[in-house]
């Protein structure tokens, strides 16, 4: 996939369009990644997904499970694809700047 | 905007109408000939399905070439089998001989049907996907072509289910199958330790290994691996890039025989492995299809009529068999995973 | 076109099994994904190993699931296949198809894919073999359109499938192909959007002969069977005696537990009916003659998976014996208690039978509300480790 | 100065002259009479044994009178079986009749044959052991005054081991047995703080505990216990004075059945769970002697000639047997320790 | 003596079957700590629970264990049972005796011990059950001085112990007396000095009826077999028809492998020799027909215990067949490999069935050099997990 | 069991002749203990035992399985009942203070 250009910076992505080094995020990439997965603009509730993606994975160095994100921001699965269309793997890590999930396809 | 969760076409939209008339009214069966079953409704309708041979992995012209035969032979209406095989739902008994013909002409058997060998159930292999420790539709191809006689003949004492799994995560079921092909590694995972750091979710990455041989190497913000403890199973691979386990030198196939799901007669039961490890020699495979063809001619001409494979191994014993095959019998064939203790022969009866 | 030679992918083209190289082939003449994928092969024939990248991770607006997303490790040398990723399409209820319908996927499979496809998919699906991450949601949009829809993958339902049952199999005990139509859609949400700790697969065979063979496949294994007596009928047993069938040997003698007694002066068969087991094997080898029962459903089982990681599991029963009627509410109101379940106790990549395994099937059963019955078992448990609950002891 | 690893007296020493001149040459054996075996040796010798029962917990007088009765009727031999029996070695086929008044005159049964319940193995319970759940010697003699007329006829389907063990150690090997009786608790053990602190090892504490569920607890040096994993096993309290599980209101006993030990016909197998507890009801534990006396009954009435109670069951079915036996089933009998899932049944066959 | 009432312990005196309660009684009659007994039993009766304290550790100059310390928590109440310890006497093999060793075994213990017994314990020892710290040495000197020795406790061997074997067994494929008393002077270090992760039993028996339960009772369980062919006698089959034995149903339907024929014109039995798994049925039935083949030897099985605390194992094939001779040269050598590797290789109190289990019959057998055979198997793995060693994979 | 009269101090004992308290534990206490023990001389020898014992509880918390004990020292068991005529268990232990071995008996 193509790189991201970030007010001028050009930052790697993967083939997936996830972030070659998760060192680089901040919010303007986040901006900038949502484009990419036809999130318009990032509201609080997005914000509210985010933050506690990243909180958690700093905590425990793994994503969260589905249901612990649903339960924990109290938005349920319908309401995570609203926010964000291809869904939380896709969608919401890419978004937050975490590890692409691997295992399970 | 496309529909979303509309699920798949409704089924009744794809039966011919023998079948719409009489469905969940048919009164029995019979096979008058390899290939074809003739089922015979309450009403004395009769449907002939004639089963032929696929590759699985077909062109968009191959479908339209047995479009073409079903809309000549079958009104339009066809089928495939849950071992990959195509049903031609035939309502006319006029048409079925001239169906085969058609189909042997295109080089397509006809067959899989009663005691034979069906199609072999698969998987991707060095053609799709990233874990595979060998090919899979290739090895298919030559086994295939190898007994291609016990798909066109009824002559084996049972049905024979054959499937071939590209890696341990088996996506061919080959666990429960008459004879499994399976693709194994047999050197640990050599960590890459960029990908790990980049790439991967370092306590998921350890507790995917099943025999706790993955440490965290706080140092280098990578894994170790305890290469005592391994035993090649390939599912920190598929949680982390960084993993890499395929080694051209020894990767391969196993063997497995026995199993079967059905509940006829005996309980389902698990293939076991009789064979650890063959080499990889594409293209045709000549140790994998003559240890195949071997097993099946040693069954075929031991076991009694309707015995399948592994109820015929189970009443001789595992011992007989290992006599009966010449196949040598090693410390690999001793389980010592977490159920092993049920297959130690914890009895003081046994052949010698 | 292609002027790389593949020396080893030729040989298998001989024999005389149709070829999966004749059918890259084929769709190579006009795809050059396909035409790239012949080189690669070749190249993994050579090497001995493959060239696919892990991973990836690729889809559609919407949905979590569905497609597989491909890259070769070799992309400046096979260009084209740089993305080469899977989409997996339901299958119609027993992989029935008009030609109608079949034309219109390789239509659409033309424009946006390579032309390659597995039918079926182990799983089921029909397998759409290679494409780019462009044109997924286009293609995508067409199948929609065209009546089809995405198959499972990942951490969610995977697309169910079923034996031919009563389409065309005189021994169907329940509808197989309405139940897995219905189960499909019941649970869409569950099929696109991966939300469970692990995947789950449901099969339904319409009898214990498991032509799905649901019970080593499936987490979830729905086998028809019967509650009361198979019938037999004595005419068409006196037939088998004059066809030549040695009734005694091939049918009595191979039941499993001796139920069937035949009376070699009067040429009648009966059956000890509390003995029988429905296992199919008197049915299978006089279907003239023998049928199942008249109360009519089927048996429930659940944990069956392959071998990664805590080795392979087969489905045990977890309800003997299940109506498959009223909309199947019975079966989706269990589904939906044992995947909350699920949900609540399992782990990351634990399948449902690994984790009834680790946390016991009496925590299961009570907190999931299923009644103990001796069939779940083949026999009981050979220590005496009971966990005993508060309410059971005396204070 | 004793000797040292002298071991025990020579065995030869201790056999009676009929034995020393026809050892390994005996040619077959005869049941007479319940009670009596009639070995014939090769040169045409006879040798009557008679098996009386014993309740193996005994005093130095009732040796003494043994010893007398073996010197009045077997010139000073006699042996013990390995279920305790007492066999005198008669080698004058007169004799055995006597012999057998003298020790009904005694109180003493003789029987224990063939197809009869032999003596109960067992062990210490409330007499010597510091771990035990229920008492042994106790049960054993209810159950053998209730079962007596199985012992003294030889009226079984085939031979019944019922063995009993007054806690999960089970040092009556109760685990492949015909019947047994095993001693259980149902609560967790009480951990005392400071007999943990002053007499225990914790780390081979921590490790005694099969489900983990012992935790060290640096602040009090001692331990704590997860109560929720916990399922009653004892052994913590093997390694630890201060893991009292004893508990008089939930101790009891369970029962199992279907093991055996023979290779005869069938692999040896376990005893398998059929009643989960029954109280402890000294002096006479109805409930439990009741049980093992309908669970003889069904057997004896139910199964064919020569069949072990577990064959029996394994040919009918275990769901059979709690339809026959009326014993409730519940998710207890479901094993859900190490090796429960081969227990599970994982076939769609089964009985309703 | 004694006026203390036991009511329950009263109870237990009627009913037909000899009663431990009055043999206690009897000793009672002249020693205080049976007398104390009978009062702390009547109170464990009360009170559901044991009064025995934890633990003890006693025993005499020179040996590590054979005797079970035991002190009661009520050593006020029953001052005669503060020490109530337990002394194993070593029996001889068989368990025969001559009615003077037994009244010397009396006399000994009416002079140092309560007069309690039991005959015999569980692993087969002489068990004296009661007495004091102090008298544990003098009773031994003297039983000592009397041709007695020590059995086993703690973790070391126990008391081996077999079957009735050849003195009285037409059965008998080997003399399991003489190998039991030849193993156990063999091993009388490892006997009385625990030296090991946990205890190792060692039982024999002299066919498969397993006469003295070893498969599940001994860590090394030791099985009669035979290499050749069961004999058959026709003219003493001829005589069971006579008597109306019904061969074919009591015999040849049993046979677990079919291998027995029998001729119903000529009243002739006749055995598939390499179907038969020697499991003793049809010689059980007909012993005068037919006999053990002539080359005789045993099978050696290997890791059975009872249940705590992984689950009971029952032991498994590890040699079919070793002859029994040359002063069991063979057997003792290959104790010493096992013993060897489960010292390096066992942890505190885990029986060696569990140490294989642990680390895997493959390591086991590599590095105690038995060759692999099917034999030591129902049926071989059914995943594919194996180890390979570094000289047998490619570098 | 008596109590050990050290030096007139008094040491509590249990039945079996173990310290109640371990913490009393020194060398002449080891000394005291040892005649309990039939040792009448610690040697060389029996010290190298003894603080091989106590430094090995004191590091792992458990006594070491015997064969590491006869390793680690050099002795072998022949040589650790001629010291220890009760044995490692019964004998050493007791005398170099540690715990009494629970289990298997
Ligand atoms: C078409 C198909 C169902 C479908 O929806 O696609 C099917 C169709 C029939 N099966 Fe099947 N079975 C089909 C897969 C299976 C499977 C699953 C598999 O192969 O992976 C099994 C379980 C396999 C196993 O046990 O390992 C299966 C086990 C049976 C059995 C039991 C055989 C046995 O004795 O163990 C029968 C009964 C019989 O044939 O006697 C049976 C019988 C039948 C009958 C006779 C049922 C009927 O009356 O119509 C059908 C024709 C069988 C034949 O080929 O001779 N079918 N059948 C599947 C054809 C696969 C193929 O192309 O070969
Ligand atoms: C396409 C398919 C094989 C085929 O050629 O037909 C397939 C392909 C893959 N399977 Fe599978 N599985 C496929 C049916 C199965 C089956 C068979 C079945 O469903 O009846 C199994 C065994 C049954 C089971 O579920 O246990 C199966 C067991 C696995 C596993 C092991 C799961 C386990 O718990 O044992 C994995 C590993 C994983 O999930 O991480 C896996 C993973 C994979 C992945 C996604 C590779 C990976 O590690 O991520 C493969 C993608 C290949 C690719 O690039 O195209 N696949 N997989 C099958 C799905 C097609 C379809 O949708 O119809
Ligand atoms: C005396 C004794 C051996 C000893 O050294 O002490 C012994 C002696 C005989 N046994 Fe046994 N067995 C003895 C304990 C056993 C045991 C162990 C146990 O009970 O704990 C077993 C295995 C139990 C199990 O399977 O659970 C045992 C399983 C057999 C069998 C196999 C029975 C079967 O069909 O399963 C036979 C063969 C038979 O009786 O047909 C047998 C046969 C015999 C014969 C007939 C052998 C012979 O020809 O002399 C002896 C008389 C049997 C009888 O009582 O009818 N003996 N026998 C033991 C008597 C114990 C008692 O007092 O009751
Ligand atoms: C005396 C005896 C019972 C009897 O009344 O006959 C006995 C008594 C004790 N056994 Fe045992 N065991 C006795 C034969 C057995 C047997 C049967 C056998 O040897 O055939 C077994 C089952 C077989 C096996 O070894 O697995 C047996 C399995 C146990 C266990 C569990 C061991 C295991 O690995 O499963 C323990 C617990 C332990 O070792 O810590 C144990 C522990 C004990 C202790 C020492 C209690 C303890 O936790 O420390 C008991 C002492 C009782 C006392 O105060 O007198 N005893 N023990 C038996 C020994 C007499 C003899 O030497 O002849
Ligand atoms: S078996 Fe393994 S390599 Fe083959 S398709 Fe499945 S996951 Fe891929
Ligand atoms: S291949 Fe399997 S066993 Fe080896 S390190 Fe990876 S996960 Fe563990
Ligand atoms: S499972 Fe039963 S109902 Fe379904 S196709 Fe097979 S035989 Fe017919
Ligand atoms: S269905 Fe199976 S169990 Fe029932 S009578 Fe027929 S063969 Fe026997
Ligand atoms: S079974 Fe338990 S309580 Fe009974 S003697 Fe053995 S260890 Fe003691
Ligand atoms: S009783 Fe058993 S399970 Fe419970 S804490 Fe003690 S050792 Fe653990
Ligand atoms: S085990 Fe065999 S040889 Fe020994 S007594 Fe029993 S039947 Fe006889
Ligand atoms: S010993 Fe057993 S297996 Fe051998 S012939 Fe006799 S009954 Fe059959």
């Amino acid at each position: 996939m193509a790189d991201l250009n970030v007010n001028g910076q050009v930052i790697a992505l993967d083939e997936d369009g996830f972030l070659e080094d998760a060192g680089v995020w901040n919010e303007e990439v986040a901006l900038a990644l949502a484009a990419t997965e036809d999130v318009s603009e990032l509201t609080e509730d997005h914000w509210k997904v985010i933050n506690y993606l990243r909180n958690y994975y700093e905590q425990f160095g793994v994503a969260p499970m589905i249901r612990k994100l649903c339960k924990e921001t109290g938005y349920d699965l319908k309401k995570i694809y609203e926010l964000f269309p291809s869904g939380p793997a896709k969608g919401a890590c890419k978004i937050a700047g975490l590890l692409k999930p691997t295992g399970c396809v | 905007m496309p529909r979303i969760d509309a699920g798949p076409p409704h089924y009744k939209e794809m039966l011919p109408p023998i079948i719409l008339e009489n469905y969940g009214k048919w009164r029995y069966h019979v096979i008058p000939r390899p290939g074809v079953l003739k089922h015979v409704a309450e009403n004395g309708a009769e449907l002939y399905s004639v089963r032929a041979g696929s590759p699985r992995l077909v062109s968009i012209d191959f479908i339209r070439d047995m479009c073409a035969l079903a809309d000549e032979y079958c009104d339009g209406f066809l089928r495939f089998t849950s071992r990959n095989n195509i049903e031609f739902l035939v309502s006319d008994a006029g048409k079925v001989e001239p169906l085969i013909s058609a189909l042997e002409a295109k080089g397509i058997p006809v067959g899989g049907t009663g005691n034979s060998l069906s199609n072999i159930v698969h998987t991707q292999g060095w053609v799709h996907c990233h874990t595979p420790a060998t090919d899979a539709s290739g090895i298919v191809k030559a086994v295939m072509d190898d007994l291609h006689e016990y798909f066109t003949d009824m002559k084996l004492p049972a049905k024979l289910k054959v499937a071939m799994a590209c890696c341990l995560n088996m996506c061919g079921a080959a666990h429960c199958s008459d004879i499994a092909m399976v693709g194994v590694h047999r050197t640990p995972p050599r960590v890459n330790d960029e990908k790990v750091q980049k790439g991967t979710e370092i306590p998921s990455l350890v507790a995917s290994c099943p025999t706790g041989a993955i440490r965290p190497n706080p140092k280098t913000k990578s894994v170790v691996v305890n290469e005592e403890k391994c035993m090649y199973c390939g599912n920190c691979y598929t949680m982390s890039p960084g993993m890499e386990i395929a080694d051209p030198k020894n990767d391969g196939v196993a063997i497995l025989i026995g199993g079967k799901t059905s509940n006829a007669r005996t309980a389902p039961s698990f293939s076991r492995m009789v064979i650890p490890f063959l080499p990889n020699n594409p293209p045709r495979w000549p140790e994998v299809t003559e240890a195949v063809r071997h097993i099946v001619e040693v069954y075929a001409s031991n076991a009694r009529q309707g015995e399948r494979l592994g109820e015929w191994v189970e009443r001789i014993g595992w011992e007989k068999f290992f006599i009966l095959t010449g196949i040598e019998f090693t410390d690999k064939h001793i389980d010592d995973y977490i159920f092993s203790r049920e297959t130690f022969r914890t009895s003081a009866a046994f052949k010698f | 076109m292609s002027e790389k030679k593949t020396p080893q992918l030729d040989e298998l083209e001989k024999g005389q099994w149709p070829s999966f190289v004749t059918e890259i082939r084929k769709a190579a003449a006009k795809n050059p994904a396909a035409e790239d994928l012949l080189g690669l092969l070749e190249r993994s024939y050579e090497e001995k190993k493959g060239h696919w990248k892990h991973g990836g991770i690729v889809g559609v607006k919407g949905y979590g699931g569905g497609v597989i997303g491909r890259y070769t490790d070799l992309p400046e040398e096979y260009p084209n296949l740089a993305e080469f990723h899977t989409i997996r399409l339901n299958q119609p209820s027993g992989w029935f198809y008009t030609t109608k319908s079949l034309r219109t996927i390789c239509d659409i499979w033309e424009k946006y894919g390579s032309g390659l496809t597995n039918l079926h998919g182990s799983t089921g699906d029909i397998i759409l073999l290679g494409t780019t991450t462009e044109n997924i949601q286009p293609a995508f949009d067409e199948f929609s359109d065209a009546g089809f829809d995405l198959g499972g993958s990942g951490s969610d339902l995977r697309t169910p499938s079923c034996c031919v049952g009563p389409a065309r199999c005189e021994h169907a005990c329940y509808d197989t192909l309405d139940a897995c139509h219905n189960i499909t859609n019941e649970f869409q949400d569950e099929l696109h959007r991966p939300m469970w700790p692990y995947k789950f697969k449901i099969k339904f065979s319409g009898c214990a002969n498991d032509c799905t063979a649901s019970i080593a496949r499936s987490d979830c294994s729905i086998i028809g069977t019967w509650r009361d007596t198979l019938r037999i009928d004595q005419d068409a047993v006196k037939a088998y005696v004059q066809e030549g069938l040695d009734i005694q040997g091939a049918v009595c003698d191979k039941c499993p537990t001796r139920a069937l007694k035949f009376d070699y002066k009067k040429n009648e068969l009966n059956v000890i009916a509390e003995e029988c087991t429905r296992c199919m094997h008197c049915i299978n080898v006089m279907p003239k003659a023998i049928r199942p029962g008249q109360e009519k459903g089927a048996t429930i089982l659940l944990g069956g998976k392959s071998t990664i990681v805590q080795s392979a599991f087969m489905a045990w029963v977890i309800v003997p014996f299940m109506k498959m009627e009223d909309d199947y509410e019975e079966l989706k109101d269990l589904l939906r208690r044992i995947w909350e379940w699920w949900d609540e106790n399992g782990k990351t990549r634990e399948r449902i039978g690994e984790t009834i395994y680790r946390l016991g099937m009496g925590k299961f059963l009570r907190e999931v509300g299923l009644p103990p019955v001796p069939q779940m078992v083949f026999r009981p448990r050979a220590n005496p480790y009971v966990f005993w609950q508060q309410d059971e002891i005396n204070k």
